[in-house]
């Protein structure tokens, strides 16, 4: 890890204002910002280790422990609460066995809150692994499920 | 001054101080520094010191560099 | 008398602009300057708008919303400490509105905050309790089953502060002190919204993560979160006294508070002119030696260092003390015995050691530790400025551009005063390094120097002079202020000297070690850069050319006219509290207080006719002097008062062989130290605690140290020296510190104006201060040098005589560590130990692999001089082919290693070059067991026969 | 056969990649666009014909057969004379959903790069007055005139000034933003360059939250293509990390610096003292992309529209339970029941509208009954609402108003940064407070299926408590005496003064418009629906 903040820092520079970017190209390089990495972080930028992690602990995109193979962000605000989304939620929950906020046992999926993706028409939405999903019933979940089983 | 010798006796170090003074102020040219040594040795050296450097000079005259021999025969006068 | 708390005015002072606004608070008309919060300005007026996140140690930050005020034509509440006043504005800080607001912002305080404050270790010292009070808080309707942060485990891992979570505010106040006011970043708050938590580093305990024990957030800390261990153990205080701390050269004025005679806490006075309000662990947290069970308190006396000590009666150590100085005197001659001066104790008992050996032994044998530390300073500084001190005092860095740091490591050695260069480097100042080592200044976080210039110990003069060549050749030099300020036919000579290519920045490069364009690129910004600060440390004057290295840096200052003004200047960062006391004293043999020579005639009848003896108008011994004469047979009596030379001092065999020579050695200390192990007289001394008189700091300021309790032997040093005087026949008759201070001011032309009356008045004077500066000074050599012109010297580099070879390849250098001071008497009787147990060698990876080394193995070190044993610290921050270590710690005596090459001026000691070989090693050196079994049966006590 | 695809985010979660492919796979030339902004006829294709575009809507990946010969059920005719599209003002989002968003040409030919080279051809100051004669406000939610914050940037001094675009859109309700940089990502960028041409601004950064990954691709794709129109002036995209509150213009900039995403005191105002402590343009992507239409067409044409001291068009978004969801760009001034029923066409699902929620998660919530008001900042404000960033949510009567009051306390609580007192702590009572309320109202209406809400964000108050503090009824409580709870009343009557007080502590106390307009949702779904709280009769509070 300490070669790929270096070549980082090497092409993007080592000033405060690049610790959120290189904070999310470790998390995209290694899955998530282990406790052990914040010290070559502080250093690669000249910053205390303190500054690191108030700034890791303080955004919820970064994780300090590996999400599940899956992810699954389901979005709780008002829209797609309008138009159904609390009770996609709780099904989801139920139909992935796993409560929201939290991984499942065998580490397959991680159900993660999001508010808001934009799609506010559209809802209830969510990103699975990455892509929007809209209008989601039922019968989405199981195609999510299915998935995640894959 | 080899690295071997552990401890200078008195004698040793009174002239490797007044040697080493000499050299240090060499850069101000000879008699520029004939003159600060003698008058730094004066001035920070206590009499018994200065007597045994006078006495030292004679005993051992090839020990002092040419700048610190005169040095110390200018406040032997 | 009550415990009255500081005032706190919620928001620092405005920054200056000159213009100031007037404006209505309370009905109330007053004018400030621009800037000003809407808080302070209330403060001001004696009023009080409450307040939780806001102190006036660190900026406003707006978050506890207690302080809400309103503003006629402006919507909304805004917060008093965020708000500046403008002109016209009409305030109301006490409307019911305000009222409800602020009840209802304290309710949800309290809605997650511990009801136990009877029980609790600030009670009746916490601002959330006095807030509470403050806005009528009756009741929390939000119950209790909710969320909370309470029921979180304490950490106690420091040894002098707990750190309790569940009783936090969220006030930030600890982490912006570690920001702004120490500069270390090891604060940070975890997580956001309810569950933020205040974390040292990532979430560890204190101890383990970046803090430096600085004490800062202690103190900025509105509830019992973060409060002193003693605190809790004793209970708050109830009476302060202000005194000023006995480490380093820094000279922090501390409010010490008491319970009854018990100390419970230092705390830093906001009003101390050289620390600001600011401390670090030794000041703030590391007085317990004062109390510890190691103190003597009782004279002991033996006719043999291989004897036993026998404790005695103060009148029988005295009489015998006297009886034995005269003998010596009577069988070897006047010159026979002398004198070390403390600088760790007062001026006034320095002044009055020099007077004991002046009028009572009748000889200039006197000299003291700034020997070893910052005599080429004196030296130095006196030659081409025309005085012995630095030019500046510590605010002046504040409107430094350029700072320049040589062999100084002030992070360490210098914290307080690190703080405030660290506060002006994150403003935008350029810094540039001059040191073998990756000092913190190199790069730490929020610090990194703009050019390092990591050049091999020992060739300082051969760098400086390089510089002035580019600074000359390039004509960067400050024409107007030479032409006006300096000799100018030496200015020609110097310039000459410097520019020709064998001092080029390329000629020196194989010498030093640097490239020569980083050394060019550092003389251009030194020159150019705006205000150019120099501050330099013992790695400039613990060399073979210190004295030359000084005047080198003199002239860099003269050639760019940075001299005479605030921001700029050459300051020597001094060691001790009272080094800069000590030398102003008279301590060395060849001068009197106020740096006149004893040959000067007219000074000498001064003191002759004060003192009523003819006083000896040639120089005395230095301390190598005395030792040579000693294994010489011609010196064999010495008074030590406060001072560790066996430790301190170079070459441990050569002070051990004089001081053994001697037959009556007088040690005056708290301890039983590693020089005692060879005193024939022991005589108790008292802490700073236990006293009144002053000290002087590195910035020439004489500041108070005040009596809190009673010395615990039974006597104040100054009254010993009076004992002896008076047994040796002298007849002084002071009875209060102040009366020495009146006679140093009648015989010291620098000290003229200064009394005890003034310091109480002005808190604290920087000497010269007589009738040309009745305020004293600040910044000397404004319009023109002490010595009239200034003076540039010619300074050659010449390479020391310390080589490395193939017996001893690699080059030692020595320093500090923040946790330990000196040779650590003090600090080692401390729980300082937890940070650094044991003096580490710091080697460089490439060299510790050749060597089979790894981190932490025991290893040999070795010089032409000694032999000694500690553990290894692989480590990037010293050069391939440099190791360093401290000499904090007896067992290690790093001082056996150090030769007795010196200054050839000043004889300090060259600490900082000394050639050495490194080798894997099984355990401590035979040397090593036959000290630590010398010093074990020197230090016995023989049992008090049973009363007769 | 040229045909149009959206690669709109929301078109895609519709599907639109699968009806591209299935058209490109049948030999047609496939343009991807951005998305024409009404997603009840989404997935939507439109065919290149002799007269015109003709889109076809919604479809599906196995309908290409029926639309390329025309006979699809779904056939909607020229797009932009649907109804929908045809009562629009959209001087924004003209190009929007028509070209390729990162085309240069294609931008060109709709009048691109006009506004810019018209403002270059003018002194900084001219362009600050024209933005100053458009009357364009904040449209981030603020409101405030943006010229005024120009001139403030342009006065300043200052070694280097930067032009920062707010495009953490975290609003429920709103993607106008979300919209225009997958749409228009050039429009956005001149908006930026004629920002810097006029107050000497060298660096710009847009902060674009994580949610969007297709609005970080593509405005970074625009960046490094017209790079060279821009020059001297630099833009770089810098991505969110999911903290709400760095929508809050000072907590943004802190997060760009590096810092945790807390919430500056202010004054400083960014204009003088902003990003790295130097002048700083700080603007909404909707202000921003509304300059190039004023500098090409001149203030007036702007200023013509509008209602009141609100000039221009705001770019209104229709969300939740509505049936022709999507953006309507249109002047100030029009009602919000023909927002809702007229353009909007009321619930999706049929059922009545019971109540709208404008202006995200801090906006008022409204009953059909206030369907009159007027568009526009000054007359929301009078409501006791707020316009924020023109998001409407439609909720329909199965909405439970005390659950929505609980959530808006639990978003705060899980967004709050945690700097100031009344929102830290105040959210999380909040929702104590609320559920208190639930515990003992008498009927619950028909809701929504079981409340799923959960329990506070991470890390519940149990494990974290020392088990030491248990409230026994032994000693323990009566020596506890102000703690213990019997002494707090939890009747319907003291849970509501206590919310109504919390609110009013919050409104004024907090820091930042995130703990202090909380309460608008809060006090409106209270005050117009005290049923859902076991009120009787609605309570009327006198408006602060």
């Amino acid at each position: 890890m300490d070669e790929f903040i270096e070549g980082w820092t090497a092409r993007h520079g080592a000033t405060r204002d690049q610790l959120l970017p290189l904070l999310h190209a470790v998390q995209e390089e290694a899955g998530y910002v282990q406790d052990a990495v914040v010290p070559l972080i502080a250093r690669a930028l000249n910053l205390s280790r303190a500054d690191v992690h108030g700034v890791v602990t303080f955004y919820h995109d970064f994780r300090r422990t590996p999400a599940g193979r899956h992810v699954v962000k389901l979005c709780r605000a008002e829209s797609c609460q309008a138009r159904g989304g609390a009770a996609i939620e709780a099904a989801a929950a139920q139909r992935l066995g796993v409560a929201m906020g939290e991984t499942r046992g065998d580490g397959a999926v991680s159900l993660e809150p999001v508010y808001c993706l934009g799609l506010c028409a559209v809802g209830p939405n969510a990103l699975v692994d990455g892509r929007p999903m809209a209008r989601i019933d039922t019968a989405a979940l199981d195609r999510i499920a299915a998935e995640v089983a894959a | 001054m080899s690295d071997e010798t552990e401890v200078m006796s008195t004698g040793d170090r009174l002239i490797y101080m007044a040697n080493q003074i000499a050299r240090n102020l060499a850069a101000q040219g000879e008699g520029e520094a004939v003159a600060s040594t003698a008058s730094h040795i004066a001035k920070f050296w206590d009499p018994h010191m200065r007597a045994r450097i006078v006495a030292l000079s004679a005993e051992r005259p090839d020990a002092l560099s040419p700048i610190a021999a005169q040095a110390v025969r200018a406040i032997s006068a | 008398m009550t415990y009255t708390r500081e005032t706190d005015h919620g928001t620092p002072a405005a920054i200056a602009t000159g213009k100031s606004v007037t404006l209505t608070i309370d009905g109330q008309a007053v004018t400030l300057p621009e800037g000003t919060s809407i808080m302070r300005a209330a403060s001001l007026l004696g009023g009080s708008i409450p307040k939780l996140c806001a102190t006036d140690s660190v900026e406003s930050f707006g978050s506890c919303r207690l302080c809400l005020v309103e503003v006629e034509g402006r919507n909304g509440y805004p917060a008093s400490c965020t708000t500046p006043v403008a002109e016209g504005m009409v305030v109301r800080t006490q409307t019911d509105r305000l009222k409800k607001l602020r009840r209802g912002v304290m309710e949800l305080y309290i809605s997650d905050h511990p009801l136990d404050c009877l029980t609790c270790g600030a009670n009746g010292d916490c601002e959330l309790q006095d807030q509470a009070g403050a806005v009528g808080l009756r009741d929390v309707r939000y119950g209790y089953d909710g969320a909370t942060n309470m029921g979180q485990a304490k950490d106690q891992s420091n040894p002098y502060f707990d750190f309790d979570p569940s009783k936090c505010i969220l006030c930030s106040r600890c982490v912006r002190a570690c920001d702004e006011v120490q500069g270390t970043f090891a604060l940070t708050i975890e997580g956001m919204g309810f569950d933020s938590k205040v974390s040292a580093s990532q979430g560890e305990g204190f101890l383990g993560s970046e803090c430096v024990s600085c004490g800062a957030c202690v103190q900025a800390c509105p509830t019992a979160s973060l409060i002193e261990k003693k605190v809790v153990e004793v209970g708050t205080p109830d009476r302060a006294v202000v005194t000023t701390c006995a480490y380093c050269g820094v000279g922090c004025t501390f409010r010490a508070e008491m319970r009854g005679e018990e100390l419970v806490r230092m705390v830093p006075w906001k009003d101390g002119k050289a620390n600001r309000g600011h401390s670090c662990v030794k000041g703030r947290f590391a007085w317990g030696y004062a109390q510890h069970q190691d103190r003597i308190l009782n004279p002991m006396i033996r006719a043999s260092v291989s004897e036993p000590w026998r404790e005695v009666s103060w009148d029988e150590a005295i009489a015998y003390t006297a009886s034995e100085f005269r003998r010596i005197q009577a069988k070897y001659g006047t010159r026979s015995i002398g004198g070390i001066t403390s600088s760790r104790c007062t001026n006034e008992e320095t002044f009055l050691v020099q007077k004991l050996i002046r009028q009572g032994f009748g000889n200039n044998n006197v000299d003291t530790c700034a020997r070893v530390c910052h005599s080429p300073t004196g030296y130095g500084l006196s030659q081409t400025f025309g005085t012995s001190a630095g030019t500046q005092d510590f605010d002046s860095v504040m409107q430094a551009d350029v700072i320049l740091v040589i062999g100084a490591n002030p992070t360490d050695g210098h914290p307080v005063f690190a703080s405030r260069m660290k506060r002006r480097l994150r403003q935008g100042a350029k810094l540039i390094v001059m040191d073998p080592r990756r000092t913190d200044l190199v790069k730490s976080p929020h610090v990194e120097a703009d050019h390092h210039l990591p050049l091999r110990p020992g060739t300082n003069v051969a760098m400086l002079t390089a510089m002035a060549h580019v600074i000359v050749t390039e004509k960067l030099y400050d024409e107007a202020f030479i032409r006006e300020r300096c000799d100018g036919q030496e200015f020609a000579d110097w310039a000459d000297f410097v520019s020709q290519p064998a001092r080029s920045p390329e000629a020196i490069e194989p010498l030093t070690g640097v490239k020569a364009d980083e050394v060019r690129a550092a003389a251009r910004l030194y020159a150019t850069g705006g205000n150019g600060a120099i501050y330099y440390g013992l790695g400039v004057t613990e060399h073979s050319q210190g004295s030359s290295t000084v005047m080198a840096i003199a002239n860099l200052a003269m050639a760019t006219g940075n001299v005479g003004r605030e921001g700029v200047g050459v300051n020597p960062l001094r060691g001790q509290n009272n080094v800069q006391g000590a030398c102003d004293m008279g301590s060395f043999p060849h001068e009197f207080s106020g740096y006149r020579h004893v040959s000067d005639t007219a000074t000498r009848s001064l003191f002759e006719q004060a003192w009523g003896v003819t006083l000896d108008a040639e120089p005395g011994l230095r301390i190598p002097n005395m030792l040579d004469a000693a294994t010489d047979g011609t010196f064999k009596g010495l008074f030590v008062q406060g001072e560790d030379i066996l430790q301190s001092d170079p070459n441990t065999h050569h002070v051990a062989a004089g001081l053994a020579a001697m037959e009556c050695v007088v040690v005056q200390d708290l301890f039983l130290n590693e020089t005692a192990n060879y005193a024939h007289v022991f005589l108790p001394g008292s802490t700073f605690l236990e006293k009144d008189g002053t000290f002087t700091n590195a910035e020439r300021r004489i500041q108070r140290v005040r009596k809190v309790m009673a010395p615990l032997n039974g006597y104040a040093d100054w009254e010993i020296v009076q004992l002896v005087a008076n047994a040796m026949g002298l007849n002084w008759t002071y009875d209060h510190p102040s009366q020495i201070m009146d006679e140093i001011a009648a015989l010291t032309p620098t000290f003229a104006g200064v009394h005890y009356d003034r310091l109480e008045a002005e808190g604290s004077l920087q000497w010269p201060a007589n009738d040309a500066a009745p305020d004293g000074t600040p910044t000397m050599h404004i319009g023109g040098f002490v010595r009239g012109k200034g003076k540039f010297v010619v300074t050659d580099y010449v390479p020391t005589d310390e080589k490395t070879g193939p017996r001893f390849p690699l080059l030692l250098t020595t320093g500090r560590i923040l946790s330990h001071y000196n040779v650590g008497a003090q600090t080692r009787r401390t729980a300082n130990t937890a940070w650094h147990p044991e003096d580490r060698l710091e080697i460089h990876p490439s060299d510790a692999e050749n060597r089979g080394i790894k981190e932490g193995d025991w290893v040999a070190l070795k010089s032409r001089a000694g032999e000694t044993t500690l553990r290894a610290q692989v480590t990037e921050r010293v050069a391939p082919g440099v190791v360093y270590t401290t000499f904090h710690h007896p067992e290690t005596q790093a001082n056996v290693i150090t030769t007795d090459y010196s200054d050839w001026a000043t004889n300090c000691p060259e600490y900082k070059v000394t050639a050495v070989q490194v080798m894997p090693s099984n355990g401590p050196s035979d040397w090593q067991r036959d000290y630590a079994d010398q010093a074990k049966m020197s230090r016995r006590i023989a049992p008090l026969e049973a009363a007769e | 056969m040229k045909i149009y695809v959206s690669r709109d985010m929301a078109s895609v979660a519709l599907g639109a990649d699968d009806v591209a492919q299935a058209f490109a796979d049948a030999g047609c030339e496939v343009i991807r666009t951005g998305s024409r902004g009404l997603f009840s006829i989404e997935p939507l294709v439109e065919v290149e014909t002799a007269d015109g575009r003709i889109g076809y809507g919604p479809v599906g990946p196995w309908d290409v057969a029926a639309v390329l010969d025309g006979s699809h059920p779904n056939r909607l005719g020229p797009v932009d004379q649907l109804s929908f599209f045809a009562g629009q003002q959209r001087f924004t989002f003209a190009r929007c959903g028509v070209i390729d968003p990162v085309s240069l040409t294609d931008y060109a030919a709709k009048d691109g790069w006009k506004g810019l080279d018209a403002a270059r051809a003018l002194a900084p100051q001219a362009v600050v007055d024209a933005v100053k004669a458009s009357g364009l406000r904040g449209r981030g939610g603020a409101g405030f005139p943006t010229g005024i914050k120009w001139q403030t940037v342009l006065d300043a001094p200052g070694a280097q000034k930067y032009i920062v675009c707010n495009a953490d859109e975290g609003d429920s309700g709103t993607f106008a933003d979300r919209m225009l940089m997958e749409g228009d990502p050039y429009c956005l960028i001149e908006g930026m360059a004629i920002a810097a041409h006029a107050v000497g601004g060298t660096q710009g950064y847009i902060y674009i939250r994580s949610e969007y990954p297709f609005a970080i691709y593509t405005m970074r794709l625009a960046i490094e293509r017209a790079a060279h129109l821009i020059a001297p002036f630099t833009l770089e995209v810098r991505e969110g990390a999911g903290a709400y509150v760095c929508g809050e213009e000072t907590a943004l900039l802190d997060s760009i610096e590096g810092k945790r995403g807390q919430v500056r005191a202010k004054p400083p105002l960014p204009a003088l003292k902003g990003l790295f402590g130097q002048p700083t343009v700080i603007n909404n992507v909707l202000s921003l992309a509304a300059v190039p239409f004023i500098l090409a067409e001149g203030a007036e044409a702007y200023a013509a529209v509008g209602f009141g001291r609100s000039r221009g068009t705001m770019p209104v978004q229709l969300a939740g339970n509505v049936r022709h969801g999507g953006l309507y760009e249109i002047g100030f001034g029009i009602t919000l029941g023909e927002l809702v029923n007229d353009i909007g066409g009321g619930t999706a699902n049929g059922r009545p509208v019971r109540a709208v929620q404008v202006g995200g998660p801090l906006g008022a919530y409204f009953p059909p009954s206030m369907f009159h008001l007027p568009f526009d900042y000054e007359s929301f404000a009078a409501a006791g609402g707020l316009i924020g960033h023109a998001g409407i949510t439609v909720f329909d009567d199965s909405v439970d108003m005390a659950h929505m009051a609980r959530f808006a306390m639990e978003f705060c609580a899980a967004e709050s940064c945690g700097k100031c007192t009344p929102c830290r702590i105040g959210s999380t009572r909040g929702v104590e407070i609320v559920d208190r309320i639930m515990a003992a109202r008498p009927t619950p209406p028909s809701v929504m299926p079981a409340k799923a809400g959960i329990s506070l964000p991470e890390g519940g108050a149990e494990e974290k408590r020392d088990p030491s503090l248990r409230w026994d009824d032994g000693g323990l409580s009566k020596a506890l005496y102000s703690r213990s709870p019997a002494r707090i009343d939890t009747s319907l009557d003291a849970q509501t003064t206590l919310l109504r007080d919390l609110c009013d502590t919050m409104k004024y106390g907090s820091l930042c418009a995130l703990g202090g307009f909380t309460p608008y949702p809060v006090l409106s779904a209270l005050d117009y629906f005290p049923e859902d709280f076991g009120a009787t009769a609605p309570i009327k509070e006198a408006a602060e």
